[in-house]
């Protein structure tokens, strides 16, 4: 298949377009695969992307039930950051920070990867102090951080209310540059391209039914597409993680699955370059290439599996936002959409392998799991491969609930509503 | 999203607060059963479909309620006062299949 | 310049002259139009700039679906960007501006786009823009550099900085029955359900009610279409059960028949009235709901379809028949189904020639030559349009034979003189409330498009019922029986056999032939704002992005701020055609709300500039006329400091803090969570909720107390008051006040419901003042009546009942400064009474205010702990207070609280720091053993409070450090490089003043 | 006794504000009840504290959910299951109740300082509320003299219709001030005169 380049995009140009092949193939599923893959997200994909490239695994098949990318990987709010308190977060976000570095070219595919910042701003000195904690924290493990004062911030936001009669005044932010935010479709797309060159069978339209078993060990799935076998069977089905689990026979899970809204104004011209996030609520936005401002809040707060949000949350995330930046009044808001979130209940992910012989399990991504796409993915073929976690997914295991091993950025215990 | 609070009548979902799943037991104080206290504390049943839920009408009568709603399209069956202690109208687990 | 004014007909008022600017030009229109049909009045055809191609586009539409006009509104220095102008009402003073254009509108540097032709087709970013493997613009440095000019390039109108001074409000409303639209089926369905005594709201987008009634021109009942409209209207507006919301688009279905709403209650006044907000946002819990929201008209693909003057045909019989423009005066038509005639009969009367009729179609039946014979219109039938030509208005057209079974044109090119091209590709249902609701649309094979499923009236999650076009019944006299049918059905209840209205209308099949594109040489445009071609759907295809959904995403197909009204149908079918599919198993997309764009104002509402209410201390008034500078603490406002002309914060605080402790200090306290907790079980309750005793504390006696979560952590902190058997004051910390109290709350619902207890939350009924120091009690005792103070009557931790200036108060022995200390507490009607009251008493003795940071000073010395140490992830043992769980009884969390990771040798333990080089520490900083001050690294622990501590005269720390009290004594350092601190420390006891605690207990 | 201070003094405005030229369609007032008290049943003792609370009030307050009634210069309502608001113009409610309502019927909490009473009058009184809170105003769904707890956003409230065109809204002392100008803002648009 070509590659992708400006040269290639002028000489099919020059036929009228008609070369350009498929992305990725169609194929029909064969009976059996060394790693069958449960969900064609962002996870799924670049887990058999890895599989494939880092540990030469590639007799490997994804299997999505609907379009590819249809989960979070499609209707998130794009930010890419590190910007943990907790070691082993912060730790295994960098790490997926490094990835998406080289991304776009590793994969000959432009995923827009933009390192335009991510400034989270304190309202507060209390909470400048807690941001300084976490910037500390963030620089003492060799990530880029830093505290920037309100004037400063001005200069980067022109449009941002920082007076100081404000309800809550900006009294400084912290700032990670390397942070930004990518093309959320072409992450899909440009893993399942890359992972499709290597080989890997990427089955859409192909729901999963049931697994096959002998014993307790999982020995493959039932399919709308049939029965297929594997040595090997990989979960990533954020959202949908107790829906799975559930067919395989485990009843409960340290997880619910919540309603997280995400909206986008019409087009507008450069407004802001940096995502932000307001300090006194739940508020993030970036701009898009296209102009539009993306942008989001908490949860809906209720177990869901519906795609559809409410109204108090859609009033809360305005509210904010208008806090921020008053001039934004008069702009519209475009569209909005639900995405559905394995909450965990700690607000960390599940990476490891299990809790049935034959099977490995990645889910419990709360609302950051875009960002986290490409060190997921990463240490999950690890973790597939070598039936060991990677250093970076070792503290993620499923026990550590029960045991106390908690990894609570927040700080709000077993409420997965408040992660 | 309306929940129809036995005391306050239709409300909107602003007025409550989520507290969880409904299902889960919690052990005997003095129960120094690990399993048993993890699993209350942990782990969900999260079923897509009717779910037992208890929610608090916080903006309201304060009254906990025992919901049961469905998590697929947010249809609510049944409300009632936690405080009666209502068995939940829905499974407990899958193979309780009527 | 050929569109015009008509000489007569319309809804405007020609009598009332309006005067506006467009792109600085001064214009005229009339009182009714919108700034389209005023500017189209004048002439002007070119309103404004594609997306990607920056090509020059006119008015396609009359109404909410435009996606070529739009503009800026200014107000001031306040912008609105992204108006189609379709919307927008004239009035006096009007300044609209064209956007995405430079220089100007006529004349765009960007157009320049339009060579990149093929190069930029759907999907080439991704393609491209991964710049060179080495070098300083490597990977996505080079990509960021692009990205800087694609961003400025992209992008429609400009937003303002500068805060919208409007008013923007919210209202919550209950009806029985609203009715989204008010054409015929929406006018019978609300006059219906209001005869049942139904309470009844009736929403349209529009200014005028009536829908196409305003401009259809047919005669209902014997009278004009818009005399019925306004009959039907006139008897809505006498009724009480019935609220009529002009100017008012229903954007989104919600759960459990939620619908949210935006009126536009004043954007087409030049000024609102006072008080008058501009959008109100209706959140509207309805019983049921009549969706009457009418179709949408599709425009066809062919080649140059875009450019200005090529508009939809109602559109232009809209402009003709409501505000009296013609859009062209030679005027051709491009149809595949019947009710293109009716608007070329329209604008024939309205004035303009009607030059030819081209009709995918070669069958066409006798009443539709009639009506192209009255139009005096020339028919060619089996023709279709090819190409049209002109600059930026159109100048004519090209024909050619067409043969709509193979979609093969033959035959040469004609061309033919025209003004203005009036298309009509059919009709799709506005289905998106429906969509919204979780209905899936059903494809009409016979009507081309995707209607709405049977109505849901039995769903107890969405209750609508639908009328009129919008079920895809798209003649007056369906509409106005269906409509009914839905008004009384709604209601609940069955319709009597009745006579309906008649109507006389124009004859018309509402089938169109299945043709969406003509394929011949040039672009076709199916997205008009975003520039999609029906080249790019097809290149979607090719790639494999053949989902409804990757197509829409691949080539931003429908995603312009128009949402794809006119582009979703034929976008579908020219992938349906590439796939070999019927367009029903390509699939729809749902719709998401809004349904048209929201103003993010009136989302925000009565919150717009006022986010959270303020809550405020009964001593509030006194801290800010007594110098205090209050700090926000959650919605509280709290003095942070009382600072003297020329201190700066840490002056004042040492200086406060320093008093206290050498004489007396009062600080207002009347944030802390505040719960009676009452009854038989009170008691035995509180054993269950706190590690420690409380059945065991007598009457009179306040005890310190500390709460874990069922997960073992610890929770909260604070004392609580035994002021009777059966009668606790439990206070907690100021921030935790709410959690604490949904706790209590939760537990006595949910599990303990046997017992007798009930809390109430009394935050605000008490005043509380907290004063300290050597001299605090000798100040109680020259103004406290009713009560000694001595240490007999008031030891530590008593509580003694009198009054202070007249006012009754409570007063408790305890400490948190570490001084000997009470705390006041007074009804907070009293609280500045009794406050000022203290204050005289304390003159004597150098009595002074402290705020929040002496506060805070006072207690790191003592090493209490507060919300920064009590972070969610700290244990008891973590904290030193592990003498507080009991081990005679269970408690909440003492099941959890001994597991692995709770008790693991590693954990963070609150410890004391000293800084060894007598600087400043800084909250936040952490702790390391071996400094490297360029590659910070090995964090054993952070600071969590900080201060100068007057008392030790050294700057002070609390911190977190692994292994805690192993480390005493021991020397680390502090490690902060965001702010370049670094420095030595001694690790110590967090105890730093007054361990023994000697100054307290006096 | 010492008089108690208003928390909305300062910005407790008399005379006629906003729109007002063609006649105020709102009044607005601060009640000043000298006593607020929550009385509590346990479950099931609901009907001995109601007999309580007609002994000590001379109230008879009428079955069902938010049930109240307001008579001259007292007034009391149900506000959540067992639970009732009583006010009095005088003070001392909680005392008299305190020998009434025994432990085996259930708690009594005076909340005479920590609730600030707001009385809406007028005949656009519906219309304002129904900017604040989402419920519904209209007198069949909300007849005189029955109370209704409720919230806007973070300041709850207890409302009791105390007239066709006048409710009685309690609510937390701290937030008063906030609220009260919040109340006085949306009642410019249809002109309001504060009393």
């Amino acid at each position: 298949m070509a590659e992708y380049s400006a040269l290639s995009l002028l000489a099919n140009a020059l036929k009228g377009n008609k070369d350009w092949k498929p992305a990725w193939r169609k194929p029909d599923p064969k009976a059996s695969y060394d790693v069958i893959i449960i969900g064609g997200g962002g996870h799924g994909l670049s887990t058999a992307y890895y599989l494939a490239k880092e540990h030469g695994i590639t007799n490997v098949a994804v299997l999505e039930k609907g379009w590819l990318g249809s989960g979070n990987v499609g209707r998130n709010t794009t930010a890419v950051r590190s910007n943990y308190l907790l070691p082993a977060n912060t730790r295994f976000y960098e790490h997926s920070m490094k990835l998406w570095e080289g991304l776009s070219h590793e994969l000959n595919y432009n995923v827009m990867f933009s390192q335009r910042g991510c400034l989270n701003l304190a309202h507060t000195p209390a909470q400048f102090d807690d941001y300084a904690r976490r910037g500390n924290a963030m620089r003492h493990l060799g990530v880029d951080a830093e505290l920037m004062a309100p004037a400063e911030i001005k200069r980067l936001i022109p449009a941002l209310d920082i007076s100081g009669d404000a309800r809550f005044p900006v009294v400084g932010g912290l700032m990670q540059r390397r942070a930004g935010t990518a093309r959320h479709d072409a992450v899909a797309w440009g893993y399942a391209r890359g992972a499709d060159r290597r080989g890997v069978d990427i089955i859409e339209n192909c729901e999963v039914t049931g697994f096959l078993r002998d014993g307790d060990r999982i020995t493959g799935v039932t399919t709308s597409r049939g029965d297929i076998r594997a040595k090997k069977v990989a979960v990533a089905v954020a959202g949908s993680t107790g829906r799975v689990m559930r067919m395989a026979g485990v009843e409960t899970m340290p997880i619910e699955s919540h309603v997280l809204q995400a909206f986008v104004t019409e087009s507008l011209k450069p407004f802001i370059d940096t995502v932000v996030t307001f300090g006194m609520g739940h508020f993030y936005m970036s701009q898009s290439d296209k102009g539009g401002l993306v942008y989001g809040g908490d949860i809906d707060g209720y177990n869901s599996y519906a795609q559809r949000g409410n109204l108090p949350i859609v009033d809360e995330v305005m509210s904010e936002m208008l806090a921020l930046f008053p001039g934004l009044g008069r702009v519209r808001m475009l569209r909005s959409w639900g995405g559905v979130c394995d909450m965990s209940m700690d607000g960390s992910p599940i990476i490891t392998a299990g809790p049935l012989p034959g099977m490995y399990l990645n889910c419990g991504w709360c609302y950051g799991g875009f960002k986290a796409t490409p060190a997921s993915g990463w240490t999950f073929a690890w973790t597939i491969a070598k039936d060991e976690p990677h250093e970076f997914n070792a503290p993620f295991t499923l026990d550590r609930f029960h045991r106390g091993l908690v990894i609570d950025d927040k700080g709000q215990g077993a409420n997965p509503r408040l992660h | 999203m309306l929940i129809t609070c036995p005391y306050c009548g239709p409300r909107d979902v602003i007025e409550f607060t989520y507290q969880g799943d409904g299902n889960r037991e919690r052990p005997d104080p003095a129960s120094q059963n690990f399993e048993a206290w993890n699993a209350y504390v942990y782990d969900r049943l999260n079923p897509a479909g009717d779910h037992n839920e208890l929610w608090q009408h916080s903006g309201g009568c304060r009254a906990h309620l025992r919901v049961v709603r469905n998590t697929l399209t947010h249809e609510i069956s049944s409300v009632a006062f936690a405080r009666g202690n209502h068995a939940p109208a829905a499974r407990r687990k899958s193979e309780d299949k009527p | 310049m050929s569109p015009r004014r008509t000489d007569t007909g319309g809804r405007i008022d020609r009598l009332k002259t309006i005067r506006f600017t467009f792109d600085g030009v001064a214009y005229t229109g009339h009182a009714g139009d919108t700034l389209a049909s005023a500017l189209l009045a004048k002439g002007v055809t070119l309103f404004g700039r594609s997306f990607k191609y920056h090509r020059p586009r006119g008015l396609l539409t009359a109404g909410v679906e435009e996606p070529n006009a739009l503009v800026t509104v200014l107000k001031g220095e306040v912008r609105e960007p992204n108006l189609p102008a379709t919307m927008v009402e004239i009035h006096d003073g009007l300044v609209a501006v064209s956007q995405n254009r430079f220089p100007s509108l006529a004349w765009d540097v960007n157009a320049i786009n339009q060579l990149g032709g093929k190069v930029l087709s759907a999907g080439f970013y991704y393609k491209t823009f991964m710049g060179p493997v080495v070098g300083p613009l490597k990977g996505t440095r080079f990509w960021m550099f692009c990205e800087h000019f694609i961003r400025r390039a992209a992008g429609l109108g400009r937003a303002g900085s500068a805060k919208d001074p409007a008013r923007y409000e919210r209202m919550n409303a209950f009806c029985d029955v609203l009715v989204v639209g008010s054409g015929p089926a929406g006018l019978m369905a609300a006059k219906a359900a209001a005869d049942q005594g139904a309470r009844v709201i009736l929403a349209d987008l529009e200014p005028r009610f009536g829908g196409s009634a305003n401009w259809s021109g047919e005669i209902i009942d014997g009278a004009p279409a818009t005399e019925w409209t306004r009959r039907i209207v006139t008897q809505l507006e006498a009724r009480d059960n019935v609220r009529l919301l002009p100017r008012t688009t229903v954007w989104g279905y919600y759960d459990n028949n939620t619908l949210a709403a935006l009126e536009r209650v004043s954007d087409h006044k030049e000024q609102p009235a006072k008080g008058e907000p501009r959008h109100r946002y209706w959140a509207i819990r309805a019983r049921s709901v009549v969706i009457a929201a009418g179709a949408f008209e599709r425009p066809l693909v062919f080649p140059g379809n875009d450019r200005p003057g090529v508009m939809l045909a109602h559109a232009a019989e809209r402009y003709a028949n409501e505000f009296g423009v013609l859009p062209g005066e030679r005027i051709a038509l491009f149809t595949n189904n019947d009710s293109a005639y009716r608007a070329a009969v329209a604008l024939k009367k309205a004035g303009a020639a009607v030059v030819a009729i081209a009709d995918v179609r070669s069958d066409l039946s006798a009443e539709m030559r009639k009506l192209a014979a009255e139009a005096e219109a020339e028919v060619l039938a089996g023709y279709a349009v090819v190409a049209t030509e002109g600059g930026k208005a159109l100048s004519g057209i090209k024909v050619q034979r067409f043969d709509m079974v193979t979609g093969t044109l033959s035959g040469d090119a004609r061309s033919i003189h025209a003004d203005c091209l009036l298309m009509s590709g059919g009709w799709s249902p506005t289905i998106h409330l429906a969509s919204q609701a979780g209905a899936k649309a059903e494809w009409s094979a016979a009507r081309q498009a995707f209607l709405p499923p049977s109505p849901t009236l039995n769903s107890p999650v969405q209750h609508w019922i639908g009328a009129g076009a919008f079920t895809g019944s798209f003649s007056t006299a369906e509409a106005i029986a269906e409509g009914r049918a839905g008004g009384i059905a709604a209601t609940g209840g069955t319709a009597a056999p009745t006579t309906t209205p008649t109507v006389q209308a124009v004859p018309g099949n509402p089938d169109p032939a299945p043709v969406f594109e003509i394929r011949a040489k040039g672009k076709s445009f199916v997205d008009f704002q975003h520039d999609v071609t029906s080249e790019d759907v097809r290149l979607a295809h090719r790639e494999g992005f053949v989902s409804v959904e990757h197509l829409k995403r691949y080539t931003t197909l429908g995603m312009a701020t128009d949402q794809g009204k006119s582009s979703n149908v034929p976008g579908l079918s020219i992938m349906a055609e590439a796939l070999g599919k019927p367009i029903p198993e390509v699939g729809t997309t749902r719709f998401r709300p809004p349904f048209a764009p929201v103003s993010i104002g009136s989302l925000a509402a009565e919150r717009f500039g006022d986010l959270k209410p303020e809550r405020l201390t009964p001593m509030h008034d006194w801290h800010t006329t007594n110098g205090a500078t209050m700090y926000s603490a959650g919605l509280w406002y709290r003095p942070m400091i009382y600072g003297h002309a020329g201190e700066t914060v840490e002056q004042a605080y040492v200086r406060e803090a320093r008093a206290t402790r050498e004489s007396a200090g009062i600080v207002d306290v009347s944030t802390l969570g505040k719960i009676a907790v009452q009854g038989p079980d009170a008691a035995a309750f509180l054993d269950r909720v706190y590690t420690n005793m409380f059945s065991t504390l007598a009457v009179g006696k306040a005890r310190y107390g500390l709460m874990l979560r069922e997960d073992g952590f610890a929770f909260d902190d604070g004392t609580t008051w035994r002021l009777g058997e059966q009668d606790f004051l439990m206070t907690t910390t100021t921030a935790n006040a709410g959690k604490v109290m949904q706790h209590l709350e939760y537990f006595l619902d949910v599990i303990w419901p046997e017992l007798k207890v009930h809390v109430t939350s009394v935050t605000d009924e008490w005043a509380g003042a907290a004063i300290g120091g050597p001299k605090a009690r000798e100040i109680l005792a020259s103004c406290v009546t009713g009560t000694a103070v001595d240490n007999a009557t008031l030891p530590f931790m008593g509580i003694v009942h009198g009054e202070i200036a007249g006012a009754p108060v409570m007063i408790c022995r305890l400490s948190f400064s570490g001084e000997m200390a009470f705390e006041v507490y007074s009804g907070a009607g009293h609280g500045t009474h009794v406050w000022e009251a203290l204050i005289e008493a304390g003159k004597p003795f150098g009595l002074v205010t402290y705020g929040l940071e002496a506060l805070g000073t006072m207690r790191i010395e003592k090493g209490h702990v507060t919300g920064a140490e009590i972070d969610g992830r700290t244990t008891a043992r973590d904290l030193h207070l592990d003498w507080m769980l009991s081990k005679k009884k269970p408690f909440i969390g003492s099941a959890m609280m001994d597991r692995e990771g709770l008790v693991a040798s590693d954990r963070l333990e609150l410890v004391g720091l000293i800084a060894l080089d007598n600087q400043p520490l800084s909250g936040g900083a952490h702790i390391v053993e071996e400094l490297e001050e360029a590659n910070p690294h090995g964090s054993i622990g952070h600071i969590t409070a900080c201060c100068y501590s007057p008392a030790l005269g050294k700057h002070i720390a609390l911190a977190l450090v692994e292994g805690g009290k192993a480390r005493h004594g021991s020397r680390a350092h502090v490690s902060d490089p965001l702010r370049n601190r670094f420095g030595p420390v001694e690790i110590v006891s967090n105890h730093f003043y007054d361990p023994e605690g000697t100054r307290m207990h006096g | 006794m010492v008089e108690r201070l208003s928390p909305l003094e300062p910005e407790f405005h008399v005379g006629s504000h906003g729109n007002f030229e063609h006649g105020v369609e709102i009044l607005l007032t601060e009640t000043r009840p000298g006593s607020i008290v929550q009385l509590a049943a346990w479950p099931g003792e609901e009907k001995k504290l109601i007999a309580a609370i007609r002994a000590v009030t001379g109230l008879a307050l009428p079955d069902g959910a938010g049930g109240g009634l307001s008579e001259g210069v007292k007034a009391v309502f149900g506000f959540a299951p067992g639970k009732f608001t009583v006010s009095d113009e005088a003070e001392g409610l909680a005392h008299a109740f305190a020998k009434a309502v025994t432990p085996a019927i259930g708690t009594v909490t005076d909340l005479s300082h920590g609730r600030t009473a707001i009385r809406i009058a007028g005949p656009k009184a519906e219309w304002v509320l129904a900017k604040f809170f989402a419920i519904d105003f209209a007198l069949p769904a909300f007849p005189v003299g029955a109370g209704r707890s409720t919230v806007h956003h973070d300041v709850f409230a207890q409302i009791q219709r105390t007239g066709t065109d006048q409710f009685d809204i309690y609510v937390f002392r701290s937030f008063a001030r906030s609220f009260w100008k919040a109340l006085c803002h949306a009642s410019e648009e249809v002109g309001y005169e504060v009393q």
